[in-house]
């Protein structure tokens, strides 16, 4: 029984390959008919990304936030709701994170500065997808329509405060935060990477005990299940759904400290634009199970980081590896989640 | 005063215009039970798509079909994607308005300096010489006008013929159009890639008519917001008309405040068109609950 | 009456396997027109699936469909070409559209042509001809469940000339009154020279119209008995159920203890409800239910039964009004209050209304307020499982294995989980909406059997049903909603039904 | 178990990854030899947005084209756009000196501090940035003094303007932009003190709907002029000569596009610079070179310069501003001297004196006569 099912799992693992190899296969022809040649550009792209430490180090602090934000996606999910907001609630939790720092707690100790700061931009996410939770709970407004038009606010939001209060005065007025202070850096692991991805997969080993193993989880999954079934149970389901909002919302904030602190210094208004929407696509790509969700993230993670070297080696324009991309989800898409998973 | 009213509704129905495009092309596609956030990349698509072939052939006629082809094959993906292969409808979506603009900007390098006639402005004899709304409503571009004329044909479609009922059915209960020996998912289908197409003639109207330019993502969220103003909408074309101009009037709002100097931040302003959005959600919200149709339910929250 | 020449449709040797099972061995069976033919059997005895074949839903394994002695392949195209109309069990509406529009679904492409006056004038020559009234401008989620069924039952009578129509458990939803018309107009379209094909449960509706019944069991036809022969109601019960002739049906033996020390344990005092357009479907409402006592709550469908078991729940605020529990105000405390203070809710619908996707059977026990020990900070799963596997209500229900996944039990395995969890607890206050429907026979005497044991341990059981049967056979008193409002109570000793549905009706009129 | 499992089945993908990428290495080889050589000077260049603009960066990228066709097989060029001027821009960079580039070109003063980051780790890469006001011992910074050309096409709009009205469609409140709006309305005011210029801010570069619907609106207002600091400049230029109003351009001559309407422009021209900039970084020379440190250059140099006249520019006007084009080449003339008061009446700018290049590229207030709102 358990050997026919790691025969399963295996194959499932090589169909899961095969598509992604496809997908190169796909793209190689499309670089051909550029004039470029694939198979030395795809040797570029994983030379440069994971045969030498600075490749891999750039690979592991990209893939924290995309980590960070699909387990904060897959969350919301597994209440019952499709939050494609993490983008806004990390915007705001960079912005929280940057105000505390470069006002509140420049002089603090390391340790000290660095909890707190993640206290706030946890805060600072937790209550921007609290808002949409509300919404949701007290304005039955659909989450997946107003934490998109969310996205855009914040996006606003963040301009008006890094061209406003946040300005680096030594900047020559251009929109960016000052620098945080260095004692306000998260502390390196080795090379340039920092305790982030420790954090990261601390988050994820929680997520997932949290979901399994608690008796919040399981109410999560009734939500999720059938929302009527929580309301019969006695589950109150829309402070579970508003909590799940938040908890979302925090995390996708912890990712925005993370960030912040470890890889930014400062914010500007493109600081990790985009982020959230492919940590969405890494959850939705791995069905919402979080420990699934670090391999999707890291490949996401391992396409944006090579395909600097495709584009510069190649000549080619940033739209190609949005293009490598695409078509690689949309063949791990394709495979979709096989006949059945329990 | 009055110039400012009339520039005002001009403004708004220009700038709502490809969005109202997005929202007629999005409606009939969740009618049908289908969510598709690739309207972004259908509409850049066809922007880019009716901007090459009006550059290269000087056919306005051309440039539009064209546009349409593209737009739908985007949305034909989707398509397959969500139906045969059972792909998250958002996920997809999200992935194809990614594919959408990345193609758009391969092919499009060589195109943002040229330029091309495009579709000008066709003043309507009489009716464009009333006062304050003659100028807004009847001095527009024909794809402005076609969208005008959209709204009913649709709503007829949707609401009048057989096909659109059995569509709007499996977007209801895709068991019961089973039941009536018909195909659901070749009804979504039809609806997806026709939404496609529809929104993608809101990308070719940013493109060749409204500004007769080629950019890199230009059509800069239009076809999410689309997606968004739907529910404003009640999913139903004759009131995507509300949708489009609540946003096109926005947006004409934050120009014509920065232009008359007043004193509120340029970034409160630029928000405005969303946040406006989001109060029309919360308001119709409020008032009366969605008549989204039920096979949605399952994709996006309740 | 006419003897029949040859069928209008027949099936030879009928065979379907779904992998190993045997969903329908080798039936043959005919239908003719003019003639009402009933097909009877327990809960998964293969009446469904037959007929699903029959409409061509389903294609057997082996075995022919023969119409007008053709063989058929039959499709639901086919077979609306034919003109075999199928009424679902589940109807095929979609409540956001009228009931116009249902219908125009429906019609077959030699009535596309047709504009919209013209059907409206068709629909109004059937509901002459045949005394069925509908408004083709409603919208079916504005309709209670008759009406629906008319406009199903139109529907399908317009998708071709009628020949053949087959009903699923038509009256399973319909009040008595609602079925009572229904017969009639069965027996009117069998005088218009239609073969009508009809599954119940309910024998008394089967005895008084059929002109044959056929008995399936296991998927085998156990026998036909033609009208003529003579139909005995307790045979067929035997029958049905697989008991040998001559062994005594035990129906109907409960035994109700007097209770002794009688209190109110569910009062609810001048409640006001509204549904969910906001409009006042009960006023001044008050009922108690005593300790050790059944109320059984009459009442045509759609006059706030759902309302007011939910207001009890806590699933609905009142608008005015108390509720006390075992002499506690309750009014206005959440669900998970009244389930921790021993109220149990047994929905209309479980599958809307209980059943999580992806969810085991005994996490739908825990959902019902059968708390497991903590381990950590979860449940301990291992001992609630053994405490479940050993209570004895889980075996006599027949709830299947625990670890089974809920959504994919059939609806009537739904039904005993149901009942299984809300009976463990022992509840103070058991709310019954419909317990035994979709319940074969056999299963439907258990229920019975344990809401009497659980009345006798002195539980006070709220009963809401259509079937009149089961109030009277069940109740120690009842109430009726009519009037907006609910009545006093009655003994079912002293009333008779049909003075009950006269109150139910006259709350309708003056409405 | 199933975790294991699962990551177990993302390491055997990318090592499969590696796999066939090692197999198909084997037939690259030979390509591969060239770069290897080591002949070569590798310049890598990153722009910010978009590489074929038509504004900004496409001037960028036209000087890194004539790099490439001074040099032809000397050097390699790698090129990157659409870098944000973030840790992606330090990414880049780092990735293409691995690649071997030893020159670098952060062609966005944003990419400063992320091109700093890389630079204090890198001492043998030599690193030119885009203008910015900080230098390292390995990074040196260049800049046009842009304004002096827009000052003068304010002259032009000036003579030009019958509402005296002048409209701006600027992006973004960044000091580049307002001091080009400053000195375009300094530059008309000279001719007539009460112009006035209306900004609207688009947020976005290149939106050509939005470049829209600020230009309509301008013109609805009565703005009989209109300018720009936009990327895709084309769209402006074009609905200006459709809607017969005035137009003064951005970035590159787009005179052809408004053949009645035009005026003229402020351009860039980075080739010479860039060539330059190489020469001396090949040639070992750039240590003590002007470039080392803060490097501007205008007009007299070539970077920056004035379009050629539309026809709607009379011949005196054209004379009056080519002569005091002579004397701000000479350094006799500046764009923003004497008395300067902001939007408040603040003076920004004393009498007898002027701003420095620091001043302007750090400037955050609109001048007395323009209409707009920054913050």
């Amino acid at each position: 029984m358990s050997r026919l099912k790691n025969n399963k799992s295996l194959m499932q693992a090589l169909s899961w390959i095969g598509m992604i190899i496809i997908a190169f296969i796909i793209f190689g022809i499309f670089l051909l008919m550029q004039g470029a040649n694939p198979l030395e550009a795809y040797k570029n792209m994983f030379e440069s990304t994971l045969t030498n430490q600075i490749g891999i180090s750039k690979l592991i602090l990209k893939s924290v936030p995309f980590i960070l934000l699909a387990v904060a996606t897959s969350i919301s999910t597994r209440a019952g709701l499709v939050n494609v907001g993490v983008e806004g609630q990390l915007m705001i939790g960079m912005l929280f994170t940057i105000t505390a720092a470069n006002f509140l707690f420049t002089s603090l100790p390391t340790v000290l500065g660095l909890i707190l700061l993640a206290i706030v931009g946890m805060l600072g996410g937790a209550l921007y997808g609290g808002v949409a939770g509300l919404f949701r709970v007290k304005a039955n407004m659909n989450e997946t329509i107003t934490t998109v038009v969310m996205n855009y606010i914040s996006y606003f939001i963040v301009s008006l405060a890094v061209y406003g209060y946040l300005r680096d005065p030594e900047g020559f007025n251009w929109p960016m935060s000052t620098q945080i202070s260095d004692s306000l850096t998260l502390p390196k692991l080795f090379g340039t990477v920092n305790i982030g991805i420790i954090i990261a997969l601390l988050v994820v080993a929680l997520v997932w005990y949290f979901i399994n193993k608690t008796k919040t989880g399981f109410k999560m999954k009734v939500v999720c299940g059938n929302p009527n079934a929580a309301k019969n149970a006695g589950i109150n389901v829309n402070k579970v759904r508003f909590f799940a909002m938040v908890a979302t919302g925090a995390i996708a904030g912890l990712a925005g400290m993370i960030e912040i602190c470890g890889v930014e210094g400062r914010l500007r208004t493109t600081t990790c634009q985009d982020y959230g929407y492919l940590g969405f696509l890494a959850a939705w790509m791995a069905w919402n199970n979080p420990v699934l969700s670090v391999a999707t993230a890291v490949i996401i993670s391992f396409l944006s980081v090579s395909g600097n070297v495709l584009e510069f080696k190649n000549n080619l324009p940033a739209s190609s590896t949005q293009i490598l991309m695409s078509i690689v989800l949309l063949a791990i898409m394709w495979r979709g989640k096989g006949r059945k998973e329990s | 005063m009055i110039s400012l009213i009339t520039n005002f509704l001009t403004n708004a129905i220009q700038s709502g215009t490809s969005v109202l495009y997005g929202i007629y092309g999005e409606t009939i596609t969740e009618r049908s039970g289908i969510v598709n956030l690739g309207t972004e990349g259908s509409m850049i698509l066809g922007a880019i798509a009716a901007y090459i072939v009006a550059a290269d052939s000087g056919s306005m006629g051309l440039a539009i079909i064209c546009a349409m082809l593209a737009g739908g094959a985007l949305a034909l993906i989707h398509a397959y994607l969500c139906i045969n292969r059972k792909a998250n409808q958002l996920a997809s979506g999200l992935t194809l308005m990614f594919l959408g603009l990345g193609i758009a900007a391969f092919y499009g390098r060589e195109y943002v300096s040229v330029s091309i006639t495009g579709l000008n402005k066709i003043a309507i004899p009489l009716l464009s010489k009333i006062p304050v709304i003659g100028e807004a409503f009847f001095n527009q571009d024909i794809l402005t006008y076609l969208s005008f004329v959209l709204c009913p044909v649709l709503w007829w479609f949707l609401y009048k013929t057989r096909k659109g009922l059995f569509l709007r059915a499996a977007g209801e209960d895709k068991e019961v159009v089973y039941a009536y020996g018909k195909n659901p998912q070749s009804l979504r289908y039809l609806a997806t890639v026709l939404g496609g197409m529809i929104s993608a003639i809101g990308g070719a109207q940013l493109s060749i008519a409204y500004t007769k330019t080629w950019s890199e993502g230009m059509t800069n969220g239009r076809g999410i917001i689309a997606v968004s103003l739907v529910v404003l909408a009640k999913y139903n074309p004759s009131k995507a008309m509300i949708g489009a101009y609540v946003y096109g009037g926005a947006q004409a709002l934050n120009v014509i405040l920065q232009s008359q100097g007043v004193e509120i931040s340029p970034f409160l302003l630029m928000m405005l068109p969303y946040v406006i959005t989001l109060v029309a959600l919360f308001v119709s919200s409020v008032r009366k609950g969605t008549n989204a149709p039920n096979e949605l339910k399952n994709i996006i929250g309740g | 009456m006419a003897r029949k020449y040859f069928p209008f449709l027949e099936t030879v040797d009928l065979t379907i396997k779904f992998k190993d099972f045997v969903a329908n061995d080798a039936v043959s069976l005919q239908f003719y027109k003019g003639f009402i033919h009933s097909i009877v059997g327990e809960n998964g005895a293969g009446k469904s699936t037959l007929m699903k074949m029959l409409y061509g839903v389903y294609h057997p394994t082996s075995g022919k469909i023969k119409v007008d002695n053709q063989v058929v392949e039959m499709t639901p195209t086919i077979a609306m070409e034919k003109g075999i109309g199928m009424v679902f069990q589940d109807f095929r509406l979609i409540p956001a559209f009228t009931a116009l529009e249902n219908i125009m679904m429906a019609l077959p492409k030699s009535k596309l042509k047709l504009g919209r006056a013209e059907i409206c004038k068709e629909i109004k020559e059937i509901s002459e001809k045949y005394k069925i009234a509908i408004d083709p401008d409603m919208y079916v989620w504005e309709m209670d469940l008759g009406q629906r069924q008319r406009v199903e039952i139109i529907k399908v009578m317009m998708m071709g000339k009628p020949e053949l129509l087959i009903f699923d458990e038509p009256t399973s939803v319909l009040t008595v009154h609602e079925a009572q018309a229904f017969l009639e107009m069965l027996v009117e379209l069998k005088n218009n020279n239609i073969a009508v094909a009809l599954i119940t449960h309910k024998l008394n509706e089967v005895l008084a119209v059929s002109d044959t019944i056929s008995v399936l069991r296991h998927g085998k036809v156990k026998c036909t008995i033609e009208k003529e022969e003579g139909f005995d109601k307790e045979k067929l019960v035997g029958l049905i159920m697989g008991v040998e002739e001559g062994e005594k049906n035990t129906v109907k033996s409960f035994d109700r203890l007097e209770i002794k020390e009688v209190h109110p344990m569910l009062e609810c005092k001048d409640m006001r409800i509204k549904d969910e357009h906001g409009r006042s479907i009960l006023k001044h409402a008050s009922l108690t239910v005593n300790s050790g006592e059944i109320v059984g709550v009459a009442g045509i469908s759609g006059r706030g039964q759902r309302e007011l078991l939910e207001s009890i729940f806590g699933l609905k605020d009142i608008a005015e009004g108390t509720i006390k529990i075992d002499s506690v105000d309750f009014t206005d405390k959440e669900t998970i209050d009244r389930i921790n203070s021993g109220m149990s809710f047994i929905s209309e619908d479980p599958k809307r209304d209980n059943v999580v996707e992806g969810m085991e059977i005994r996490d739908h026990f825990v959902l019902a307020g059968v708390t497991p020990d903590s381990k950590g900070l979860d449940y301990d799963w291992k001992k609630l499982q053994q405490n479940l596997e050993s209570e004895d209500y889980v075996k006599d229900l027949g709830v299947p294995q625990l670890n089974r996944q809920m959504s994919t039990l059939s609806g009537g395995n739904i039904q005993r989980a149901v009942l299984a969890r809300a009976a463990i607890r022992r509840p103070k206050v058991l709310l019954a909406s419909y317990p035994i429907r979709g319940l074969d026979i056999g299963t439907a005497q258990t229920v019975h059997r344990i809401l009497i044991q659980l009345r006798n341990q002195g539980s006070a059981i709220l009963l809401v049903s259509e079937d009149m049967d089961e109030i009277f056979e069940m109740s120690d008193s009842i109430v009726v909603l009519s009037n907006n409002s609910i009545t006093e109570k009655f003994d079912p000793k002293k009333i008779t039904p049909y003075e009950i549905g006269e109150l139910m009706i006259g709350g309708a009129k003056d409405e | 178990m199933k975790i294991m499992k699962k990551l177990l089945a993302l390491g055997l993908c990318v090592s499969m990854m590696t796999a066939m990428v090692a197999c198909g290495g084997s037939d690259s080889a030979s390509t591969e030899s060239t770069s290897a050589a080591g002949e070569k000077t590798t310049i890598g260049f990153i722009y910010v947005g978009a590489s074929d603009d038509y504004g900004y960066n496409q001037a960028a990228y036209k000087g890194m084209e004539a790099v490439k066709a001074h040099f032809g097989d000397k050097v390699e060029i790698l090129n990157q756009e659409k870098v944000p001027e973030t840790s992606e821009a330090s990414d880049v960079l780092e990735q293409m000196i691995q690649s071997g580039a030893t020159i670098l070109f952060p062609t966005s003063f944003g990419h400063l501090t992320p091109a700093e980051d890389v630079a204090k780790n890198y001492p043998n890469v030599i690193f030119e940035h885009q203008g910015g006001m900080e230098t390292m011992p390995n990074l040196g910074t260049y800049f046009g003094t842009i304004w002096d050309p827009y000052y003068l096409a304010g002259i032009a709009a000036g003579h030009a303007t019958k509402s005296n009205k002048l409209g701006f469609v600027a992006a973004f409140p960044i000091s580049q932009s307002l001091a080009n709006v400053n000195a375009y309305t300094l530059g008309a005011q000279s001719v007539n003190p009460d112009i006035t210029t209306t900004v609207i801010f688009t947020g976005d570069w290149s939106d050509p709907a939005k470049q829209t619907e600020a230009a309509n609106t301008l013109i609805a207002d009565g703005c009989d002029v209109l300018a720009q600091h936009q990327d895709a400049t084309k769209t402006i230029v074009e609905l200006c000569e459709a809607n017969n109003v005035y137009t003064v351009g951005y970035h590159a001559d787009a005179s052809e596009l408004a053949p009645n309407m035009w005026l003229t422009a402020a351009v860039w021209d980075w080739s010479g610079l860039f060539v330059d900039i190489c020469q001396a970084i090949m040639d070992g020379k750039w240590q003590g070179s002007q470039y080392d440190a803060i490097y501007r250059g205008g007009m007299a140099e070539g970077i920056v310069d004035l379009a050629p006249f539309g026809k709607a520019v009379p011949q005196e006007v054209q004379d009056e501003i080519l002569a005091l084009k002579a004397e701000m080449i000479a350094g006799t003339r500046h764009t923003f001297e004497n008395e300067i008061k902001d939007q408040n009446g603040n003076v920004v700018c004393e009498n007898g004196s002027f701003l420095s290049e620091e001043q302007v590229e750090s400037m955050n207030y609109f001048v007395e006569g323009v209409i707009g709102t920054i913050e």
